[in-house]
């Protein structure tokens, strides 16, 4: 059955290559089949391999090789692995990718056929990119995969072309992803070197003999890439902005199966960072902070899709929590769950905002209960799953699992579930706030009823998964070898409670907005909340100063750069590129801010601290002096210099040739007397 | 014998090109039918291969009172590059159908004479024969930049002509000491490779011989002649510079120094790799802030240069191989850009990024097969830059950590000004207005051509590796 | 003929050389140089002629002769030129003919 | 005087017949038969010397020494006139010119087979005076500038010559080259204003000030006459000092190869950015006999191998360059040339093979030549020569580039007129040499080598 | 020499020359002293009377000669002396030769015997001379290009 692997991700690239290479040019109609039908067959081809495997047949992970590059000193072999990590984050990839691109089939009617193509291959290659993450035993194969859902992202993410919104948001997304790359490039090439070859079951084979001082390093890197992909707190601050995109996207990618990809790598090297303990132990302090943080950001959103990024990024803290604590079983457990919840959420909230005009603000979701019945319900229910309703929903029964594992995780076990007991309220608030919202009796029930079976067929599946989905979490955690974990009385109890507290906090804060609007403003203004801004200000612009300084072709003059004039393009690019409150406060004033010294208010501002104060002069200083000097490619000009040093030279020494006999006879009578002179000296023995 | 019909071959092709020019399209079908029948010569050498790792020699005692001989030989490595060299001339020939109105005879004759030339240095071990070839190699080019360029091209040719020449000296004066210093007077790179000098004195013609790779190579300090000569050369002209005349410096450095200065390399090795890292990062950071696309492509090859410079100094079997895989992909990479480039500007007739975008909607053949190079020059995994510059970076973990840290961060600045470029002229709104027409059947199929060269390596590498192994395992320095 | 009346001679010959160019690089008429290239020319006669007293060797006076005859018809030349410069450039000043430079 | 020395004779007996004849015959009959006779005894001599090619040598006393370099000189300077016959364009005002070009042409062979300070002088002084006629030729001028200036300093020179050569004849007692041996302070003082005067007529660094004004102002096989032959006959001579006298030695090759180093750099850097084609050859045969200089003053074994070869390189390379120009018209700059490919493709082509020669670079036959050059140095580890030859010829590569470019470039008015029949025989014998000499060089290298081994 | 008048010049010239013929008869050279006066100073000099005397030179162009050798004989005057110092000091002991009168007959042996080429060479040199004179100094108005 393992045999079938490989065959799993080839429909997905085929339908990648007809739709993009082919010079033929297809129909509207053609082209929703070929993407839908390459995007189900994975699926479908997966099936079989899973049910071979629910009778327990693949405990033991068999290796499927595809092919082998020798270069000379080792054998590099490409290969996937049929174990149950493998089956079940595939199972979960495949069965949303199918679900995603039906409801784009509708989603997407409008696009005119070209954007639609490219929507479609695109697609395809992602979902292709995706299961060869998911399937690969080799760092080669994972790295392949993992590169291409990245550049897959930058270009369904920049989808609408014409927006310099979206294109902004892909480059940030791609910059940052690709920042994480090269760590995780560096710690899985540093691996390889102590291995010495390049398949999981050999590094991990060979993680006991690395000493302690060098496994650090690795397992740090590679952490620090898979963070990054799966958008923890250094490199969180591109998904939000990763909303840009069209929904499907942002439901398949951005919430079910990319950012998880990170988490998928780390449950596959879970040896690994058992064996580095203070590793771990950041990343789970990363994934509760994760958590936290983002839960409360999600709570003060007024965009339901920025919103429920903040909560893909809050659930994914959880999984990150529950693999630093040592549980990758409940994670892989959670991330299924999870994947199945947040796409029903994203595909709703989709169907909900097209009814509402096509706004994906949280405000003009009113009413949207009588307007769009079935996909309020179906959100309703995402909602709950997420905030972990009590036994009805699969949420709770994942949720619990993280928590348990939380708490018995030694000496750190309790303060840690109390931060993630307050982080699943936060939950629960934000997830029902909006369904309050929503659910509030409007007057204009006027907009047509949208989407036909398309829509209706994924929202009803994903929520039957989000219901049922909790029975099977126990066999799942079992399944990926995981031992469930037992909970005293009290500490189930107390989980219980948890999302009732947050449907009343929710309730309690949809029924007057404007003390939400207090709360949501000063908390606002914390800074935590302007990282975003201030990686803008220091590495970005910074960034392209040093590039326009290097290598501009025009002779533009340094002093100027420091022009005010100069930061009002960066100021409306913050404002857009960033949801956060300082961009538009400072945005709004409109004015542009004509002296130089607005400058260093702006510094003061977004500093806060001394320390950030300093931290932006020194980088200004070091610009204008250092960088400066490599004004536009300063080498060539100085070649250019000592080619006209040679015209000076040359004509300087024309003036020693005048035409006069006198002076040409002076030359003789020089040459004359130095050799004279010399052969005196010479012949003086 | 069939070498020196290889080499022949352009030369003569050249010169019927010349002769035949006026009649209709004549000149150009005969530059076609000479890279074609290279190309076929190629392949009969290689498959009828006797041992493995020559596949043909040839020797002809041309003045033998000097010690000079034509010593041509032809393993993995020429091989291959000679392939490309065929391959890049016929792109080049059709990417100037419509290009080249002016006496096209001369352009075409010049074009086979570059081709013809590159092919003897990679084939020609007879070190002055080498640098023979080395100059013969500027002249052509000289006038292809000169006549058919754009903007100020004398002055960026001349400059061009100048740096090379000069350095060409250098190679020249530093060939002559050492087959001085041999027992009986000659050339012949392999009776060099027996003699045993003190390490000083290798060093010393060691850099003798490396200035003129640097400057052809160009590593910063020596780049100055590259960005205008890519900038206002024809498109063909930039595809030549870009896709051989580097990789003749890459070739020369690979070739000669671990063979003829064995401890010499071992000595200069950490400043080659400094200096390497320092280019690599300049002509990155530099890339980025470039307007003009066609400069911004010129400087992502001085960082990708620079790159196969740390691999080859490196003198780890992993960098080795990625040097001579980076070297085959930067040649798909760099000639498909400029190739796409030249026919946008053609239509255009600008290459400034702010006058320029969306593609996407106007052309779409055109933005996909851009964003494929786009991908390639930020060595995305799948293309066969990412498999060079990949083993690269881990030749260099072996080695030092710190300049591997600066290897990786040429990774990310690739994708600063790979995404800057793609932005620039695939997304956004249309720009001009009035639309560009999308790629002709030509061009188009040129870029196929090497849009599968970059895709076979980069997802296959053991092909290209496979015939590259004997090459990389002699320029492996044997510790002493 | 003693060694020393020898030298004393030649310092003399060397003496009429160092005049003849002195007067080339003094004096800008171009008469007056062709009048100093003679007697830098008379240097050497005197040098040969010493020269070949000193060692009894017909070869002195040999070499005089054909100084003599050069020096003949260097000035021949000489005059024929000044005149055809006299009437092409209207003055006989030496710097006058200087526009070759550079 | 026996049979065998008449015979060594025949060539220098040919063209003083023939000079005497074309002085003759100007008055009488047309220019196209003055010419005639002219080229005939040209050819004639060098007939008689390939004829005698095997006959063991036959010298006259120390005057005429007939061995192989001699030879050589002979058959050099009656082609290289030849050659320079052919474009040698003084326009109607007189018929006197190709006798004055035999002259030149048997001073050279004179100098060249010179073993004798009396044949030494008089070779030089048979030379200076017919190209002080040669060079006011048109009577123009900047012609009566450049010879009067000729003459003058040729005067001064040949007095220090004379002076040199008096000073060593009463310390040696002897006149011919053989008998130059001592040490005194007198020797050593008369080689100093030997090297002077012989330095003079070799256009070095410090005596060097005639030949640019020459360049420009005499007519183009004047100046041709001036660069090829009497440099090649010159630099024969010294070869034969070299062997034959036992010159102080500090003095001696140091001197030569300052003098030489000297020029190098003073030639290629004054004609760096020079406009007008002419001055330009000017300065680079200066640069260029400092290559010869050096050569000379290296002392290497096969030096005197090398200076023969370069001399065969050399020549044609310059006369094809000169020979261009004075189609061009008197002067030509930069901007006349632009676009000549397309109307005189031959010419441009013959131009650019010749300045490709010249520069050294591998398509034509000075690449061969600087490889010698290099050698020789190599062999004797003159680093510092090394260094500057090579900083030289790097600076002489861009005067050069900047001219055998032009004609590719940019496009001119005007449409192709077809050039006169000699002149476009001697384009096509120029370029084909060169390309000769850079694809085989072996001929030429055999033919030096024979000629030296004939001591 | 240094004298403004062209004239007194060239009787200055002659009495060197006369001069210089006295010493040739000291040194026994009676011959070589001989022909100096006739040729020297009988031919050339006379030649340069003939030219100076056609020629009326302005008394401007005597004041500008004036005017000029003021100003600039000191480097030229340098020039000479480097000449002549190496002379002055550094000519040591000459081997002893056996100083005799050379008799005109043996001249003419050397000159008619060895030197016969050397005579016959001497001859073209004066064809050349000759040759160039009478090309230079052609009086019919054909006009060389000016320029």
């Amino acid at each position: 059955m393992a045999a079938m692997l490989p065959f799993v991700p080839a429909p997905a690239l085929l339908g990648f290559l007809i739709l993009a290479l082919a010079p033929v040019t297809l129909s509207r109609g053609a082209i929703m089949t070929i993407g839908i039908v390459a995007g189900g067959l994975p699926a479908l081809l997966l099936a079989p391999v899973v049910m071979s495997c629910v009778g327990g047949g693949c405990d033991v992970p068999t290796i499927v090789p595809i092919l082998s590059i020798d270069v000379g000193a080792f054998v590099a072999q490409i290969a996937m692995s049929l174990d149950p990590l493998s089956v079940v984050a595939g199972i979960t990839v495949a069965l949303v990718g199918a679900l995603v691109l039906i409801y784009s089939g509708a989603y997407m009617a409008a696009e005119p056929v070209p954007d639609l193509r490219r929507y479609f291959a695109q697609m395809n290659l992602f979902l292709a990119g995706m299961l060869a993450v998911v399937l690969a035993a080799d760092a080669l194969l994972l790295f392949l995969g993992w590169e291409i859902i990245g550049l897959c992202s930058f270009m369904l993410i920049a989808y609408y072309a014409k927006l310099p919104k979206a294109i902004a948001a892909g480059r940030k997304a791609l910059v940052t992803t690709r920042v994480a790359d090269t760590f995780l490039l560096a710690g899985l090439m540093l691996l390889f070197l102590q291995a010495g070859t390049t398949r999981f079951d050999g590094m991990l084979a060979a993680v006991k003999q690395i000493d302690a001082w060098q496994l650090a390093p690795i397992a740090g890197l590679i952490a620090l890439g898979a963070l990054g992909k799966s958008a923890q707190i250094p490199f969180h601050t591109w998904l939000p902005s990763a909303m840009a995109g069209p929904t499907p996207v942002s439901a398949l990618l951005h919430s079910a199966t990319m950012v998880a990809a990170g988490v998928i790598l780390l449950v596959r090297l879970a040896p690994l960072f058992a064996a580095a303990p203070e590793i771990s132990a950041g990343v789970a302090a990363i994934g509760i902070a994760t958590a936290a943080l983002a839960a409360l950001a999600a709570v003060i959103q007024r965009d339901v899709k920025k919103m429920l990024a903040f909560s893909t990024m809050s659930q994914i803290g959880f999984m990150v929590l529950a693999l630093g604590v040592g549980a990758p079983a409940v994670a892989l457990a959670h991330f299924a769950i999870h994947a199945a919840f947040k796409s029903l959420l994203f595909l709703s909230a989709g169907v909900m905002s097209h009814a509402a005009g096509g706004s994906t603000a949280i405000a003009a979701l009113h009413g949207s209960r009588d307007r769009q019945p079935l996909a309020f319900w179906s959100f309703a229910i995402g909602a709950a799953s997420l905030a972990g309703l009590p036994v009805v929903t699969a949420g709770w029964y994942s949720k619990e699992a993280v928590l348990a594992a939380a708490l018995t995780s030694g000496a750190w076990g309790a303060p840690l579930w109390i931060l993630a007991a307050l982080a699943a309220v936060l939950t629960g608030t934000y997830a029902f706030r909006v369904v309050f919202i929503a659910a509030t009796a409007t007057g204009d029930i006027a907009a047509p009823p949208w989407g036909g079976l398309a829509t209706l067929v994924p929202l009803f599946a994903l929520a039957f998964v989000a219901v049922v989905g909790g029975l099977s979490v126990d066999a799942l955690i079992a399944f990926a070898g995981g031992a469930p974990h037992e909970l005293p009385v009290l500490a189930t109890l107390l989980g219980a409670a948890v999302p009732i507290l947050g449907a009343v906090l929710a309730r309690q804060l949809a029924g007057d907005p404007q003390a939400f609007a207090q709360i949501s403003a000063r908390l606002r203004h914390l800074r935590i909340f302007r990282v975003d801004t201030l990686y803008y200000l220091l590495l970005v612009r910074n960034f392209r100063r040093i590039t326009k300084v290097l290598g501009n072709a025009e002779a533009r003059e340094p002093h100027d750069l420091r022009k005010p004039a100069d930061l009002t393009p960066i100021i409306d690019v913050v404002e857009r590129v960033s949801d956060d409150p300082l961009g538009r406060v400072f945005g709004g004033t409109g004015e542009k801010p004509e002296s130089a010294d607005r400058d260093p208010d702006l510094v003061r501002f977004v500093g806060g601290d001394p320390l950030g104060r300093l931290l932006t002069r020194f980088a200004r200083v070091f610009v204008r002096d250092f960088v400066a000097r490599f004004y536009p490619d300063r080498i060539d000009q100085a070649w250019m210099h000592f080619a006209g040093t040679l015209g000076e030279i040359w004509a300087g020494a024309r003036r020693v040739q005048t035409g006069r006999l006198r002076d040409h006879s002076l030359g003789i009578a020089l040459g004359c007397a130095g050799l004279l002179l010399f052969a005196w000296g010479t012949s003086w023995r | 014998m069939a070498l020196i019909a290889l080499l022949l071959l352009p030369l003569v092709g050249g010169v019927i090109a010349f002769v035949v020019a006026g009649r209709g399209e004549a000149e150009r079908w005969v530059s076609i039918a000479t890279f074609a029948l290279m190309l076929v010569m190629l392949f009969a050498i290689v498959a009828g291969a006797p041992d493995a790792r020559w596949y043909a020699r040839f020797e002809y005692p041309w003045v033998p009172s000097f010690g000079i001989s034509i010593d041509l030989a032809i393993d993995g490595l020429s091989a291959a590059l000679v392939g490309i060299a065929a391959v890049l001339g016929i792109i080049c020939v059709t990417a100037s159908w419509q290009e080249i109105r002016t006496d096209s005879g001369l352009f075409h004759a010049c074009l086979c004479w570059t081709v013809g030339a590159t092919v003897g240095v990679f084939i020609s071990f007879d070190l002055l024969i080498f640098a023979f070839f080395w100059e013969a190699m500027l002249i052509p080019s000289f006038t292809l930049i000169a006549v058919w360029g754009h903007g100020d091209k004398e002055g960026a040719a001349l400059k061009f002509l100048i740096f090379n020449a000069v350095a060409g000296f250098g190679l020249l004066a530093a060939a002559f000491a050492l087959a001085s210093m041999a027992d009986h007077m000659t050339f012949n790179a392999f009776e060099l490779a027996k003699m045993k000098l003190s390490t000083p004195v290798q060093v010393w013609m060691l850099l003798g011989f490396s200035l003129a790779f640097m400057v052809k190579l160009s590593v910063p300090p020596f780049h100055a002649w590259l960005p205008e000569a890519h900038t206002l050369a024809p498109t063909a002209g930039s595809i030549l510079l870009a896709g051989l005349l580097l990789k003749t410096g890459a070739y020369g450095l690979f070739r000669f120094s671990p063979m003829l200065f064995p401890d010499g390399a071992m000595v200069v090795a950490p400043y080659g790799i400094a200096l390497g890292a320092v280019g690599a990062l300049y002509g990155g950071l530099v890339a980025c802030g470039q307007n003009d696309a066609k400069r911004l492509v010129a400087y992502t090859s001085i960082a990708h240069m620079c790159i196969i410079l740390m691999g080859i100094c490196a003198g780890v079997q992993y960098a080795l191989a990625g040097a001579a895989v980076e070297m085959i992909a930067h040649s798909f990479s760099a000639s498909a850009l400029f190739l796409l480039i030249g026919a946008l500007y053609e239509r255009t007739n600008t290459r400034d990024l702010r006058e320029l975008g969306g593609l996407q909607q106007t052309a779409p053949r055109f933005a996909a097969a851009f964003s494929l190079f786009c991908a390639a020059l930020l060595a995305l995994p799948g293309t066969a830059n990412f498999a060079g510059e990949a083993l690269v970076v881990v030749g260099i973990f072996q080695v030092t950590w710190i300049f591997a840290l600066a290897a990786l961060s040429t990774l990310v600045i690739s994708v600063i000004y790979a995404t800057r470029l793609l932005k620039g002229l695939v997304f956004g709104v249309a720009r001009p207005t009035d639309g560009t027409r999308d790629l002709g059947p030509r061009e188009y199929g040129a870029v196929l051509v090497l849009a599968a060269g970059t895709l076979m390596v980069g997802l296959y590498p053991q092909s290209l590796i496979g015939l590259l192994e004997p090459a990389i395992k002699a320029a492996l320095p044997h510790l002493p | 003929m003693t060694s020393t009346a020898l030298t004393g001679i030649l310092i003399v010959a060397a003496g009429l050389f160092a005049i003849g160019l002195f007067g080339v690089l003094a004096r800008r008429g171009i008469l007056f140089q062709l009048v100093a290239l003679e007697v830098a020319l008379s240097g050497p006669a005197l040098g040969f002629i010493a020269a070949g007293a000193y060692h009894a060797d017909a070869q002195g006076q040999g070499m005089f002769i054909l100084t003599l005859t050069l020096a003949a018809a260097e000035v021949a030349v000489g005059l024929a030129l000044f005149l055809r410069i006299r009437r092409a450039a209207g003055s006989d000043d030496s710097d006058a003919i200087s526009r070759l430079k550079g | 005087m026996n049979a065998a020395q008449l015979a060594a004779l025949s060539p220098i007996a040919a063209l003083a017949c023939g000079a005497v004849l074309a002085m003759m015959l100007a008055p009488l009959a047309r220019a196209e038969i003055v010419r005639a006779a002219a080229a005939f005894s040209l050819a004639l001599a060098a007939m008689l010397v390939v004829l005698r090619a095997g006959v063991p040598p036959a010298s006259i006393g120390a005057l005429y020494v007939d061995d192989g370099p001699a030879r050589f000189g002979v058959a050099y300077a009656s082609l290289s006139a030849l050659a320079a016959l052919a474009f040698l364009r003084t326009g109607a005002v007189g018929k006197e010119a190709p006798s004055l070009l035999v002259l030149v042409a048997l001073g050279a062979a004179t100098l060249a087979a010179a073993g004798h300070a009396a044949t030494l002088f008089l070779g030089i002084e048979i030379i200076s005076l017919s190209l002080i006629a040669l060079f006011a030729f048109r009577l123009s001028r900047p012609g009566l500038e450049a010879s009067y200036k000729f003459l003058v300093m040729s005067g001064l020179a040949t007095a220090a010559l004379l002076l040199g050569v008096s000073l060593i004849f009463a310390e040696t007692g002897a006149l011919a080259f053989a008998g130059w041996r001592g040490h005194g302070a007198l020797f050593a003082l008369g080689t100093a204003l030997l090297l002077a005067g012989l330095a003079f007529k070799f256009s070095l660094a410090p005596f060097h000030m005639w030949t640019p004004d020459a360049f420009e102002g005499a007519p183009a096989g004047a100046a041709a006459l001036a660069g090829v032959v009497s440099k090649g006959a010159v630099a024969i001579a010294i070869l034969r000092l070299n062997g034959a006298a036992q010159l102080p030695e500090p003095l001696w090759s140091t001197g030569l190869a300052a003098l030489g180093a000297a020029s190098i750099l003073v030639g290629n850097l004054l004609a760096l950015r020079q406009p007008a084609l002419p001055r330009m050859l000017g300065y680079s045969t200066i640069a260029h006999s400092g290559y010869i200089a050096v050569l000379l003053a290296s002392g290497a074994p096969r030096a005197g191998e090398a200076v023969l070869f370069y001399l065969a390189i050399y020549a044609p390379a310059l006369i094809g360059a000169l020979c261009a120009s004075a189609l061009l018209g008197q002067a030509p700059t930069l901007p006349d040339l632009h676009g000549l490919v397309r109307r005189r493709p031959l010419e441009a082509a013959a131009l650019a093979l010749a300045l490709l020669s010249l520069a050294g670079l591998p398509a034509a036959g000075g690449f061969i030549a600087k490889l010698y050059l290099l050698r020789t140095l190599v062999e004797t580890s003159g680093w510092t020569l090394l260094g500057i030859v090579v900083a030289g010829s790097g600076l002489g590569f861009y005067y050069y580039a900047r001219f055998f470019t032009a004609p590719f470039i940019g496009s001119s008015s005007g449409e192709a007129e077809p050039l006169a029949l000699p002149d476009r025989a001697l384009l096509l014998l120029c370029a084909a040499l060169i390309v000769l000499f850079g694809v085989a060089p072996d001929i030429l290298i055999n033919i030096a080598t024979s000629a030296l081994s004939l001591r | 020499m240094t004298r403004p008048n062209a004239v007194h010049a060239l009787l200055y010239l002659v009495v060197t020359l006369l001069a210089l013929a006295v010493s040739f008869f000291a040194l026994g050279a009676a011959f070589a002293a001989v022909l100096l006066i006739m040729i020297y100073a009988g031919a050339i000099v006379v030649l340069f009377v003939f030219v100076v005397m056609t020629l009326p030179t302005a008394p401007e162009a005597m004041a500008r000669e004036r005017a000029a050798l003021n100003r600039a004989w000191p480097l030229p005057a340098i020039m000479s002396v480097l000449v002549i110092a190496p002379f002055l000091f550094g000519l040591g002991e000459v081997a002893p030769g056996i100083a005799a009168p050379v008799s005109a007959q043996a001249v003419g042996r050397l000159l008619f015997g060895p030197w016969a080429l050397a005579i016959e060479l001497a001859s073209l040199l004066l064809l050349a001379g000759l040759i160039g004179v009478r090309h230079i100094g052609r009086s019919d108005r054909v006009r060389g290009d000016r320029r």
